[in-house]
């Protein structure tokens, strides 16, 4: 019983890491339609700013933290103006290619940079957030990941449901010259959703390297687990892709439980396909409306 | 004209991908609160004119290489679409572009994106008097509404950013004869009650001439005749190549149309 | 006798026939001729092992490449389970020479109709989903087909991989860089030609008809899933038959090098070549091949005569680098690829001398 | 009739003979969104004829359309076409068993020529198969000449000899238009169905698409369905009319019957007659 308890917490703190990964990803997709391979590697670039600002010049927590955001605001920034920008209006996969290539790019230059071991933070969440419930006991990193889970989960869902600015966002991504003769600022909303999600993925970068230590290629992978939990959920769905992840996390610590380490791996994306064949556009995405 | 002029295109020429010509020197002018009827073939450039104005070329790698287009006085041309329609140019596209998976209310409040930051409750009310059957539909996708519905949403939705100049593309395009005349009912309300100028491009140009004050012929990338609706009206090309013959005696048989016509005196 | 014609300037053609012809001019025709006895008769007589080794390797990759334009360039599906298709081949080749002792030339085409089977089954996904959906619903065939070649222990014989047994032809071995060229390419031509030619057929319609809009095709009597596992069909069957040509070239096979990222490069592949275009296949695959070769002969000779051996270890990832950055590179300056570039320059050159 | 431009083999395949295009809805029903889109609709269409539909938008005229060629699924009643139940049957099917189309917002393939369009129409009466296609043998080539003929005589009709090579996205719209109906007639469809096939063309663009949607009932005999708006021109040529009103029939007959009748005129026509 214990262990199917641990299991249980476990997977649920995966799940919200995974979902806090995807919503970052989600927030591209429903602005711009762009499928982001590299978005792996910006959870480590901000992961990794944190680490310099933290570890090697020292600054304090809540500044480095702010720091990192904003840095990582502005790096999606220029990351657009770059490379997303020449690309607007050319095919979906060359978008997606290209979202391949910086990661490549990232990738190479972040080993090169810091290499490929492990690297740890300083501790400085505080005890007193450890939970107990009963025999299981919960450590604050994950408690941490729950609440800003939560939060970022309420603060989206309104922002693209009510807010002014969501809903030009979403007018773009449907429409885009539709957007633009009405004045929506189509470059500029583009440049805010990567910088955004950038943001976003910064922070997740931060809670996942706090729980396991950071590691450029880790981190990557995860980013690659972000497809099965944003697919599951429907590319669009923010909400979905928070149940989807926490569906997924704990999928793998299920199976890897009871089943098989190895099959623990590949189970998202059985449960995936599963899934798709039944729900085309996830659990929770918008359907394609088409009219003849 | 006596009027104050709010629009002044003057010999304009517009290329696509640096050699595709549309627009060889075309020259028209709205008077301040009127509105003005752009009409001709399908090809002519009336939409590539109205792109031209509001800046949406642009994004179609067009360009207005030749001429001046003037606002209030002020040079527009080749001005990128934001900095546009921030003046009070607002264009309702051809073939009703919609936010497929916006509600109908949503879709209207995008029309504020000019106006970000001020109330819109208001202008939602008044979109809402004017089109009654939106109302109805507020919360509906607009991706399942009826063309109607869709035509008067976009109209609505270039209302709500105020706009001083509003260009309408085709507003009739693939409607009942009823909802045409209801739209253009609207557009002279428009007109009318909010003082806003309107340039309206229509394939349909009875009744484009019917609520218009002036109006241009366009053929081939030029302006080929203008004049005041009344006397367009009364043109005897216009009348055989745009009105047709309807008007003066109903129903023509279309069984004996000849293979051949005679062509346009002025092409 | 009828007019030879060294280039077009206007239109000459007396019959509908003509316009079916693959090359427009005689002129086109006698250069491919011309290249084709370069390529199979001077290339193998004056290239040293290692060029026909690149040379072989390129011809492989680009069989694969030239299958998954007809996929993602023509029929508008992007599948990144490729790189596990190839492996599929590579395995299922293998597999029946070691195991059955299927002769070389039967073990080819079987592979790659059995890959073309396994595709159709990764493809049946596209019955209901589109787009991104369908994308990453092939990512995830990709993985399962990865895990399938670890774990089936008994018949992939796991991560230690298979020892493909001695490749031979009527009893002739293929045991050279040089014997290979000529299966290698002659396979490649062979399986241009026949690309070549769905394409201008029905069946190379019906898929840009789909990929354009399907609803459309639809309404012209395209049955639209038949053709989508059509076209999943015949790029596995491209991905399979070059697969098991990889195995019998690289005699061992280990699941390791059919990953996501060999997915990857063949799609970094065909879009650096131009999608829709069938030569913008094997540029892209030239491309990206000498690319990954220049790349790592820059790493080795920086580790070989770098002083301090930390530098090699760093080096190494700036490679990853460099290689993401000329596909963003590319595809930010030239996104219609290396086959409008050679377009551009052919047409220069036709007029030469009397250009403008 | 004789007419001076080419005469398409296609409408000349079976001479002295006219081909059989009944059609027959019987309680044709239809719901999605919650709304009732088709509400009992019965309506027969017979060989030869040229039938057209009506109402104001949202009615369900399109529909109407997407249910006989398969791209809606009727929740209740039948479609039967020459005696054969084709209720629920998939499009690509009813395009072989002989319902051809266009569609209202111009579905044409862009990026490929007027010639590569029409061409895939011909798809249907294609006959060589995959292996034969692979090596492109003298068969394929054969077959690939005929078709080409026979759409170079379709061009010729449709008076579109000089644009057979454009893409169809650098063609103004009444052209891409002709173009469509181009590529539905090249599927040699028993019943031709039109979804607005003259809205946004200008009145010299709508004559010659009349011409042709003419020569082609009474000359050839093609059985049609023709949902427009322009009175004038569906009063004009249509032998009989339906009206749809939310989804219901609200009348049917000929021309002058539907022109004066009340329910008509209070839904859809208006109280000044035409425009």
């Amino acid at each position: 019983m214990s262990f199917f308890l641990h299991l249980l917490v476990n997977g649920l703190s995966l799940g919200f890491l995974y979902a806090l990964s995807a919503l970052g990803f989600v927030m591209i997709y429903k602005s711009s339609s762009v499928l982001n391979f590299a978005h792996g590697e910006l959870m480590a670039a901000g992961a990794f700013l944190f680490l310099v600002l933290t570890t090697w010049a020292e600054l304090p927590i809540p500044l480095a933290f702010i720091l990192t955001l904003s840095g990582c605001f502005l790096l999606g920034f220029v990351i657009e103006r770059l490379f997303l920008r020449p690309l607007i209006g050319e095919d979906l996969i060359q978008v997606i290619m290209l979202t391949v290539g910086m990661a490549a790019m990232f990738k190479g230059l972040l080993l090169f940079i810091f290499g490929g071991d492990i690297h740890q933070y300083p501790s400085f969440l505080p005890e007193a957030m450890n939970l107990h419930l009963g025999i299981i006991q919960i450590p604050s990193v994950y408690v941490a990941t729950f609440i800003i889970g939560i939060l970022f989960l309420v603060m989206f869902g309104f922002f693209f449901k009510y807010s002014s600015q969501g809903i030009y966002m979403r007018s773009v991504a449907d429409n885009q010259p539709a957007a633009m003769s009405l004045g929506v600022h189509v470059r500029r909303v583009f440049a805010l959703s990567w910088a955004i999600a950038a943001m976003v993925a910064a922070m997740s970068g931060i809670v996942l390297g706090i729980i396991n230590g950071i590691n450029v290629h880790e981190l990557s992978s995860i980013g690659l687990k972000v497809f099965p939990v944003v697919i599951l959920g429907g590319l669009d769905s923010i909400g979905g892709a928070i149940l989807a992840g926490v569906i997924i996390g704990l999928l793998e610590t299920f199976t890897g439980g009871y089943i098989s380490t190895s099959l623990r791996e590949i189970i998202p994306y059985v449960v995936l396909v599963v899934i798709l064949m039944v729900k085309p556009y996830g659990l929770f995405g918008l359907k394609e409306i088409e009219r003849v | 004209m006596t009027t104050e002029q709010k629009l002044l295109i003057n010999n304009i020429s517009v290329v696509y991908s640096d050699v595709i010509q549309v627009l060889k020197g075309v020259s028209l002018s709205i008077a301040d609160k009127q509105i003005v009827t752009l009409v001709g073939s399908n090809g002519a450039g009336k939409t590539t004119t109205l792109k031209a104005i509001s800046g949406l070329l642009k994004p179609e790698n067009g360009k207005v290489t030749e001429g001046s287009i003037e606002f209030k006085g002020k040079s527009i041309q080749n001005l990128p679409p934001e900095a546009i329609t921030r003046q009070g140019i607002i264009q309702v596209l051809e073939g009703r572009q919609e936010f497929k998976y916006l509600t109908v209310e949503e879709n209207l409040r995008v029309g504020t994106a000019t106006r970000f930051g001020k109330p819109y409750h208001k202008d939602l009310e008044r979109v809402y008097e004017l089109f009654p059957a939106l109302a109805r539909r507020k919360k509906t996708l607009s991706g399942f509404c009826s063309g109607g519905e869709l035509q008067m949403m976009v109209i609505g939705r270039a209302i709500m950013a105020h706009p001083d100049l509003l260009l309408l593309d085709e507003p009739s395009l693939g409607l009942a004869p009823l909802l045409v005349r209801e739209i253009f009912r609207i557009i002279r309300r428009v007109n009318v009650e909010q003082q806003t100028t309107i340039l309206v491009v229509e394939q349909n140009t009875n009744m484009a001439l019917q609520i218009a004050h002036y109006g241009y012929v366009m053929e081939n990338g030029k302006i080929v005749l203008e004049g005041n609706a009344e006397d367009l009206k009364e043109n005897p090309d216009v009348k055989e190549f745009y009105l047709g013959t309807a008007g003066t005696q109903g129903i023509k048989s279309y069984h004996n149309l000849k293979s051949y016509k005679r062509r346009k005196r002025w092409l | 006798m009828r007019k030879l014609h060294y280039h077009l300037c206007g239109n000459y053609k007396e019959s509908y026939e003509e316009e079916l012809a693959i090359f427009e001019t005689d002129f086109g025709r006698t250069w491919m001729l011309i290249g084709i006895f370069v390529l199979l008769v001077v290339i193998p007589l004056t290239g040293s092992s290692y060029t026909l080794y690149i040379l072989n390797t390129i011809g492989i990759y680009s069989i694969a490449a030239i299958g998954l334009n007809l996929l993602i360039g023509f029929t508008g599906q992007i599948s990144m389970g490729h790189g596990a298709f190839f492996g599929v081949g590579a395995y299922a080749a293998a597999v029946m020479t070691t195991r059955m002792g299927v002769p070389l030339l039967i073990a080819l085409p079987m592979a790659g109709v059995f890959t073309a089977v396994v595709g159709m089954l990764f493809g049946i996904p596209s019955l209901r989903l589109k787009h991104l959906y369908l994308t990453i619903a092939t990512l995830a065939g990709q993985f399962i087909i990865e895990y399938i070649l670890v774990q089936w222990e008994g018949v992939t014989g796991g991560a230690e991989g298979i020892a493909v047994s001695n490749a031979s032809i009527f009893g002739i071995e293929l045991d050279s860089d040089h014997a290979f060229f000529f299966l290698i390419f002659i396979s490649l031509i062979v399986l241009t030609w026949v690309m070549v030619n769905l394409i201008r057929t029905r069946f190379g319609r019906a898929l840009v008809a789909i990929r354009d809009n399907d609803r459309a095709a639809e309404g012209m009597g395209i049955p639209i899933f038949k053709y989508k596992l059509l076209a999943f069909g015949i790029s596995s069957f491209y991905a399979g038959f070059a697969g098991a040509l990889f195995a019998f070239y690289m005699m061992t096979i280990t699941p390791e090098p059919f990953n996501m990222w060999l997915s990857i490069e063949f799609i970094a592949m065909i879009i650096i070549g131009g999608l829709g275009s069938v030569s913008g296949a094997i540029f892209g695959t030239i491309f990206i091949v000498s690319l990954s070769e220049i790349l790592s002969m820059i790493t080795e000779f920086l580790m070989n005569y770098g002083s301090a051996s930390d530098l090699s270890i760093t080096i190494a990832p700036l490679r990853e680098f460099i290689f993401g950055l000329s596909i963003v590179l590319f595809i930010i300056f030239e996104p219609k690829g290396l086959a409008e570039i050679w377009r551009i320059v052919r047409s220069n050159f036709r007029l030469w001398p009397f250009s403008y | 009739m004789k007419t001076f431009r080419g005469e398409p083999s296609i409408f000349r395949s079976d001479p002295g003979h006219t081909v059989r295009s009944d059609l027959e809805l019987s309680d044709l029903t239809l719901k999605f969104g919650g709304i009732t889109a088709l509400n009992r609709i019965n309506l027969k269409i017979n060989t030869g004829e040229l039938v057209g539909i009506i109402g104001p938008n949202g009615a369900g005229k399109t529909s109407l359309l997407n249910c006989i060629t398969g791209y809606y699924k009727p929740q209740k009643g039948s479609i039967v076409f020459n005696g054969q139940d084709v209720t629920g049957m998939a499009t690509h099917h009813l395009t072989k068993v002989g319902i051809g189309r266009t569609f209202q917002n111009i579905e044409l393939f862009s990026g490929m020529s007027v010639l590569s369009n029409m061409l895939l129409a011909r798809n249907l009466h294609c006959r060589y198969n995959l292996a034969k296609a692979a090596i492109f043998s003298r068969s394929v080539r054969q077959e690939e000449v005929h078709h080409r003929q026979v759409l170079e005589e379709l061009i010729d009709f449709l008076e579109m000899q000089s644009i057979r090579k454009e893409p169809v996205g650098s063609l103004p719209y009444g052209m891409r238009k002709r173009v469509e109906l181009g590529r539905a007639l090249a599927l040699e469809p028993q019943l031709l169905v039109l979804d607005e096939p003259l809205a946004g063309m200008t009145l010299e663009e709508k004559e010659d698409m009349v011409r042709f949607l003419v020569e082609i009932n009474t000359t050839w005999k093609q059985t049609m369905i023709l949902v427009e708006h322009d009175m004038s021109i569906v009063m004009g040529i249509c032998q009989r009319i339906a009206v749809l009103d939310f989804g219901i029939k609200i009348a049917e007959g000929d021309p002058k019957t539907v022109q004066n009748h009340p329910e008509v005129i209070k839904a859809y026509l208006g109280e000044t007659a035409l425009i």
